[in-house]
């Protein structure tokens, strides 16, 4: 029953950059809200266009980022409670409340201020709440709005049509059309061939850091590590810095890789994680895993902004169609529960899982109504040990140590006993005649 | 002889088993929780040693499981109830394959694999509706005893339909039916019929394979056995000693790992 | 000419009575049972009793609370938080919020001209409300008219975060192994339900005056938590569990005038 | 069920057995005696159901279980945090009730519904599942171009089930049924508004309900036969408030709480039940290109939902404008518990009416309530505090 020492967190070179990062950007945010600057366009992380937005020159903002900062920093229940009092539910997502809260208490939070928005860019993708989420906020601001409308990928056997890249094609030029009347100015259709270039390039490094994580030991954590390296990556890609930090980021995993070296001491569970993390208890959360020797290596959460490492690229020569593609199929808020599925299923084959955390958030029904036919699925039709959690993403109210502590407790108890007794995993696998399509190529 | 204890400190009994080297059970006991657990585990500890003639020394290895398990001081090792249970069951009948354990705040549902290892688990929390509290409280308010109860639910012929399965709120229900005229046998029809509905919805989601054994005080409850079964279709294994299953799993595996001279305290 | 009110509540069913200018003459407070017509004929003779009235006297009787329907000699029924607003405004004009904190149920209403303008209860679960107090009176093993003036002399309150009344009994069990004293523990549930009272209220828009009736404010620690919590005096009637009662009785009287004014015209 | 020479009480009371089967009996029957023939069930909310129609195709109405059902498998699904009609339906699916479908529809309404939709893809291998995505950008022209190409879509799916190609007749065809049956359901609803003491929402809601799952034309019949039957009705209004119902557009209240809102004190002047059948504002034209004119009337002519967002005008607006036209007192925004779309627009809804100083009563509800104490009180309370003084 040997658990690990606890604190064995990673701290490498990376994570000290992406403080300074993150501290900058929020800085210059700050900055924009109290001296005026570049004007902010607020946008989601799903499959964000974020290409178009640098390229006109505007100030990315992702409300999202700012709620999960919110919650990491442990600050999020006052403005939850403020939004509650206006006459949101205990049962809305948290992360709309608290942004919401953040625009009541005057944009500022403890570690920024934000500028208002000039654009309210709903590049809806997947989650309806977004929907609401940006209608509300418009309603508040009086802002432009431009909902962008992606269709949701319906058949998991096929890929989107081309009527649909089509119609967002097109809606991406009205959107062009938009920022140039806000912006006063023409877009430079080179300067934003140059932006989806650098896009392009941090895309293949984050794929090839995600692809590392196949290595054992697993250099590190594709859950708690690679959150971290999520804000650079909606924050600032398509900018030189962006692309600066994920090749120091690949420099040092790979190096992490040639040393042997993973975020724990010793590796002796290699699990896929999927749904957010729990940001007002990310640190306890993670300690739970440690304690057992546990590493993620891969999540579908670091999977909501785009999802590279199953061979998608930027392409500068089709920049809108590219950026379209991004936001209807290379994205996993966009994909259909089946997909989802699949995405899990190449994870624990290809990178070698022993087992499934599902970390359910009552928040986010895009990620989680279901998940208890993912879990048959996997526990079922796989045999994959499956561990489904229920905490919240943001709302403190929602997380109890104790009951989270027994239940991983018991759950690598298991995996563990089967490990020393040798027993293979009981595939129960059952008659089915479902397989998740086969969409991607391999 | 070599002996070794498992002591399932739960929310509201507490309950300790004494094996020996040929696996056979020594001594049981079982003491309220109370107030104070680390204590609760002591006193039962101290009667399970009373009860087998034996000194602490005399046992070479002591697990604690149950929600109180880090509260075991005297314990070598701390394994979940969920582990215990399902090694316990295993043992006590060697064709389970599903696991439903009844406690006093929680119930939960775990598929075992042939060895006793934990293949799959559900349980309830954050909420005690549908728990032995239930029962407890339902008993309470009709002025019954609680191990009467079970055998009384057995001859309602029309359970009445509750309308909360919360803890607290069913003892406002079961007034109202008291005054509607409504018996109370099928009352405590209702009670059980409506924690069994419950219960066996949760298990599924482990899927449900014979050989079920039902463990945890309230498997002591005839009423819910039978209400179990009913609603399965399926019969429920349960033994004199289901309510010690999980002091049962604890001490075998404290017995496994004073065999393989593990004894490094954690 | 006497006129009533009967409220009944879940836990106690209350009565009173009020002579042709409006005064108080008589008031009783029976616990509430099954047969509801049955407590609420009781509670009306108690009351007539402590008045030394006879029941002919009454002209004009309103039920409220959630057994209004169930008492068959009113004229009229009126539910629970119009007649707790009516009782509020009647004793203290210028209440603006009323705060109700029964056995079942919490809840803030905001007044407006003596109207219920706004109101918002917690009663899916009984988390937060007198009935979990009374647990855990019987669990800390003091009277529950204690309780008041032990939670007020609590020096570190010790907050209950388990969302369930029944859970969070094993988290007050905890407390009191880990050696928290029972007045802290009375001072951190009084602080809880405060802060939960809290939440109700700004729902409906926190204003002064807020009156804080139910039985909770026969509890002075329940009383200054509150206090504390929203940063200002709450009024706090002699008898806060008759207020509801009181509202009705006083709506009654209001009914009653209108008709005889009718019938006068005639 | 035959429409005969019936009062409008008696087919209440079919309608209501017809609505509270769970098996789905009369849908089983109609599929006896066409033995060839098709159904489609139509989740909520917006069903183009003319396109089923055209197709030769039965379409039923699928809007959960209600308060009869007992949700066993559905649970280890779907969370305890996500709405009841979700796990209802579900649950439908895998006791077998739903096993008369060949298809069934899911619509872009929000994200429980669409994750429900790769739950039956994936449990229900053999049942044809189509997921319609409505354009969410409706002020740019796109909108409409893109809505067409998405009916076309789903009619190829329509045509494979039903067996044969769907001609323009019979869309044409289809949309003028529709139209008729949904100007009946309009003329019922404008006469309660005008008069709802003679039909109160209890009996209108299930008679209207009965159209999901009928066939239309013997619907239509009994929709006519009782409309002559309320029309014929006298009565004194009582004293209670006038209230429009928003909220209910996608699980269903029991329709004992809807009776139990009446009897509380309040007229239900309007509602948002059913939004699934009645969501055109007016005819669909039926000249020009047919499936372009569904898309089109969705996109100009159907009502506002917590689940359409349409940014050319706020919802708020919608509602204070049906509360002057209709005279009403109040609004009681009655919603279904976990229902994340429709709690989103409260926030709103409220900012608004406060404004305009119009009462409202926030309740929420579950379809699987089935005692109701706690909205009796709440509703008694608010129409207490707007007729006592
Ligand atoms: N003789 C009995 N008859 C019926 N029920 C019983 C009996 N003894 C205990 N129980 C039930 O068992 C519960 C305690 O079960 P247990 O498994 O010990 O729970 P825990 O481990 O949570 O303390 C009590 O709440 C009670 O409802
Ligand atoms: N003498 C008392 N001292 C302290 N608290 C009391 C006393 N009597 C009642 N209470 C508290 O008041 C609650 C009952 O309040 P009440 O307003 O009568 O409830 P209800 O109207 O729902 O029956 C009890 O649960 C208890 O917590
Ligand atoms: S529901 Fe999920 S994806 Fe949508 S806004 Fe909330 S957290 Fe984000
Ligand atoms: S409903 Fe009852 S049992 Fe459930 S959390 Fe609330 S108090 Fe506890
Ligand atoms: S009731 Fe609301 S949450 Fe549930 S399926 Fe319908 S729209 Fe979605």
């Amino acid at each position: 029953m040997a658990q690990q020492a606890m604190g064995s967190r990673y701290q490498g070179r990376i994570h000290l950059l992406q403080k300074e990062l993150m501290g900058q950007y929020f800085q210059e945010l700050t900055q924009a809200a109290e001296n005026g600057g570049p004007p902010a366009a607020y946008m989601l992380i799903s499959g964000n266009p974020v290409e178009l937005v640098r390229a006109f020159g505007m100030l990315p903002v992702y409300p999202e980022v700012n709620a999960l900062q919110l919650a990491v920093k442990k600050e999020s229940l006052p403005y939850i409670l403020l939004a509650e009092q206006m006459g949101y539910s205990v049962d809305n997502c948290a992360y709309v409340k608290a942004d919401i809260g953040l625009f009541f208490n005057g944009l500022r939070a403890p570690f920024a201020t934000f500028p208002k928005p000039t654009l309210i860019l709903c590049n809806y993708v997947g989650c309806n709440v977004y929907l609401n989420w940006f209608e509300h906020l418009a309603e508040y601001t009086g802002a432009t709005i431009f909902p962008l409308d992606i269709p949701f990928i319906r058949d998991p056997a096929q890929g989107p049509s081309e009527e649909d890249v089509a119609y967002v094609v097109g809606q991406l030029e009205e959107l062009i059309a938009v920022c140039e009347r806000l912006t006063g100015r023409p877009l430079d259709w080179e300067r934003l061939k140059e932006v989806v270039r650098l896009s392009q390039q941090t895309g293949q490094l984050w794929a090839e850091i995600k692809h590392l994580t196949k290595n054992k030991p697993c250099p590190l954590d594709a859950y708690f590590d690679a959150v971290t390296l999520m804000g650079p990556l909606y924050c600032l890609r398509g900018t030189e810095e962006g692309l600066a930090f994920f090749e120091e980021a690949y420099r040092e995993v790979e190096e992490r890789v040639r040393h042997n070296i993973g975020p724990i001491p010793e590796e002796r569970f290699r699990i896929v994680v999927e749904g957010p993390p729990p940001w007002p208890y990310l640190r306890t959360f993670r300690d739970l895993f440690a304690r057992w020797g546990a590493v993620a290596v891969a999540s579908t959460y670091s999977t909501v902004g785009g999802m590279w490492e199953f061979g998608f690229a930027h392409d500068p020569e089709k920049p809108l169609e590219s950026i379209a593609m991004h936001m209807l199929y290379w994205n996993l808020t966009n994909r259909s529960l089946l997909l989802r599925y699949q995405q899990i299923r190449r994870y624990i084959e290809e990178w070698e899982a022993d087992a499934l955390v599902i970390h359910s958030v009552k928040s986010c029904r895009l990620f989680s109504a279901g998940q208890g036919d993912m879990r048959e699925y996997f526990t079922k039709e796989l045999g994959v040990p499956t561990l489904l959690l229920e905490s919240d993403l943001e709302d403190p109210r929602y997380f109890s140590e104790a009951q989270m502590r027994n239940r991983i407790d018991a759950f690598f108890e298991s995996l563990e006993h089967r490990k020393i007794r040798g027993h293979p995993v009981e595939a129960a696998v059952q008659h089915s005649n479902f397989s998740p399509g086969e969409g991607e190529a391999r | 002889m070599i002996y070794a204890a498992g002591v399932d400190v739960g929310s509201t009994q507490t309950k300790a088993v004494i094996m020996d080297g040929s696996r056979r059970i020594r001594a049981r006991a079982l003491v309220d929780t109370g107030a104070n657990v680390a204590r609760a585990a002591e006193r039962a500890f101290e009667a399970v040693l009373q009860e087998a003639g034996l000194r602490r020394e005399d046992i070479a290895f002591v697990v604690g499981t149950g929600y109180g398990r880090f509260k075991v001081t005297f314990g070598d090792a701390q394994i979940t109830e969920i582990s215990c249970h399902a090694r316990g069951a295993s043992f006590v009948f060697p064709g389970t394959r599903t696991v439903i354990d009844m406690g006093g705040q929680d119930a939960k549902g775990i598929r075992v694999a042939p060895g006793g290892e934990v293949v799959d688990f559900v349980m309830n929390d954050k909420c005690a509706a549908g728990t032995g509290r239930f029962l407890a409280n339902a008993a309470e308010v009709l002025g019954l005893p609680l191990d009467a109860i079970g055998e009384i639910s057995l001859a309602g012929k029309n359970p009445v339909r509750l309308s909360t399965v919360c803890t607290v709120f069913v003892e406002s229900d079961i007034l109202a039916y008291l005054g509607q005229g409504k018996r109370v046998e099928d009352i405590l029809a209702g009670v059980h019929k409506a924690i069994a509905a419950r219960t066996v919805s949760l298990v599924r989601r482990v899927g449900i394979e014979p050989e079920v054994t039902f463990t945890g005080g309230v498997s002591r409850n005839i009423g819910m056995v039978r209400a179990l079964e009913e609603k399965l279709g399926l019969h429920l294994n349960v033994s004199p000693d289901s309510h010690y299953m999980g002091a049962i799993g604890a001490a075998l595996f404290a017995l496994e790992r004073a065999e393989s001279g593990v004894l490094s305290r954690r | 000419m006497v006129i009533a009110g009967i409220d009944v509540g879940s836990r106690y069913t209350k009565a009173v009575l009020l002579d042709g200018e409006g005064r108080i003459v008589g008031s009783s407070i029976v616990r509430t049972r099954a047969d509801i017509p049955e407590v609420a004929q009781e509670a009306l003779d108690l009351a007539l009793r402590n008045a030394e009235l006879e029941r002919e006297e009454v002209r004009y009787i309103a039920a409220t609370g959630f057994g209004r329907y169930n008492v068959p000699f009113r004229d009229v029924q009126v539910t629970e938080i119009t007649s707790g607003a009516k009782g509020a405004v009647a004793l203290f004009p210028h209440t603006a919020c009323v705060l109700d904190i029964g056995f079942q149920s919490t809840r803030a209403v905001r007044v407006e001209g003596g109207k219920v303008k706004e109101f918002a209860s917690n009663d899916k679960c009984a988390a937060g409300a007198g009935g979990f107090l009374e647990r855990a009176a019987r669990y800390l093993e003091v009277p529950l008219s204690e309780i008041g003036s032990l939670s007020l002399r609590a020096q570190t309150p010790k907050t209950i975060s388990s969302i369930c009344a029944v859970l969070a009994e094993t988290e007050i069990i905890n407390h009191l192994t880990a050696g928290v004293t029972v007045e802290d523990i009375v001072g951190g549930i009084h602080q809880s339900l405060a802060a939960r009272a809290l939440a109700l209220l700004k729902r409906v828009g926190l204003q002064d005056e807020i009156t804080f009736i139910g039985g909770l404010g026969l509890q002075e620690g329940m009383v200054r938590a509150l206090e504390e919590t929203l940063g200002r005096k709450v009024n706090v009637p002699e008898q806060p569990q008759l207020v509801c009662a009181l509202g009705a009785a006083v709506l009654a009287r209001q009914r009653l005038a209108r008709l005889m004014a009718v019938e006068r015209r005639r | 069920m035959r429409a005969g020479v019936e009062t409008a009480e008696e087919i209440v009371a079919r309608c209501r057995e017809v609505v509270e089967d769970l098996s789905f009996q009369t849908v089983r029957e109609w599929k006896a005696q066409h033995p060839k023939a098709r159904v489609v069930g139509c989740y909520p909310v917006y069903s183009p159901v003319e396109l089923i129609h055209a197709a030769g195709i039965l379409p039923v109405g699928i809007f959960g279980g209600g308060n009869q059902i007992e949700i066993a498998h559905a649970d280890a699904r779907f969370q305890s945090f996500v709405c009841s009609i979700v796990k209802s339906t579900l649950e439908l699916g895998l006791t077998g009730r739903l096993d008369f479908l060949d298809g069934i529809l899911f619509h872009s309404i929000c994200d429980p519904a669409r994750n429900l939709a790769s739950v039956f893809q994936r449990n229900f291998p053999s049942l044809h599942v189509d997921y319609i995505h409505f354009p969410q950008n409706l002020a740019s022209p796109l909108a409409e171009v893109y809505l067409t190409q998405e009916y076309r879509r789903v009619l190829r799916g329509l045509e494979k089930i039903g067996g044969q190609p769907v001609t323009e007749e019979a869309l044409v065809q289809a949309i003028s049924t529709m139209n008729r049956w949904r100007s009946l359901v309009r003329e019922l609803y404008t006469l309660r508004a005008l008069q709802p003491h003679l039909l109160p929402a209890a009996e209108l809601y299930p008679v209207i309900r009965a159209g999901t799952v009928l066939p239309v034309q013997e619907h239509i019949r009994l929709l006519e036969i009782f409309l002559e039957g309320v029309r014929r009705r006298e009565g004194k209004p009582k004293d209670r408030i006038r209230v429009l119902v928003e909220g209910s557009f996608c699980e269903q209240p029991p329709i004992d709480l809807i009776a139990c809102l009446e009897e509380a004190g309040c007229y239900v002047l309007d509602d948002d039940f059913l939004l699934g059948w009645r969501w055109f504002l007016e005819d669909v034209p039926i000249d020009g290109d047919p499936v372009q004119a569904l898309a089109r009337a969705y996109i100009h002519r159907s009502v506002y939902s917590p689940t359409k967002h349409d940014l050319r005008r706020r919802k708020s607006d919608h509602l204070l404008e049906k509360v002057r036209t209709l005279g009403a007192d109040a609004v009681v925004v009655l919603i279904p518990k976990f229902c994340e779309p429709a709690l989103f627009d409260y926030p709103l809804y409220r900012r608004a009416l406060e404004e305009a100083r119009v009462p409202h009563l926030f309740v929420e509800y579950e379809e699987k309530m089935w005692i109701f104490d706690r909205v009796r009180t709440e509703v008694e309370t608010f129409v207490e505090s707007l007729l006592f003084d």
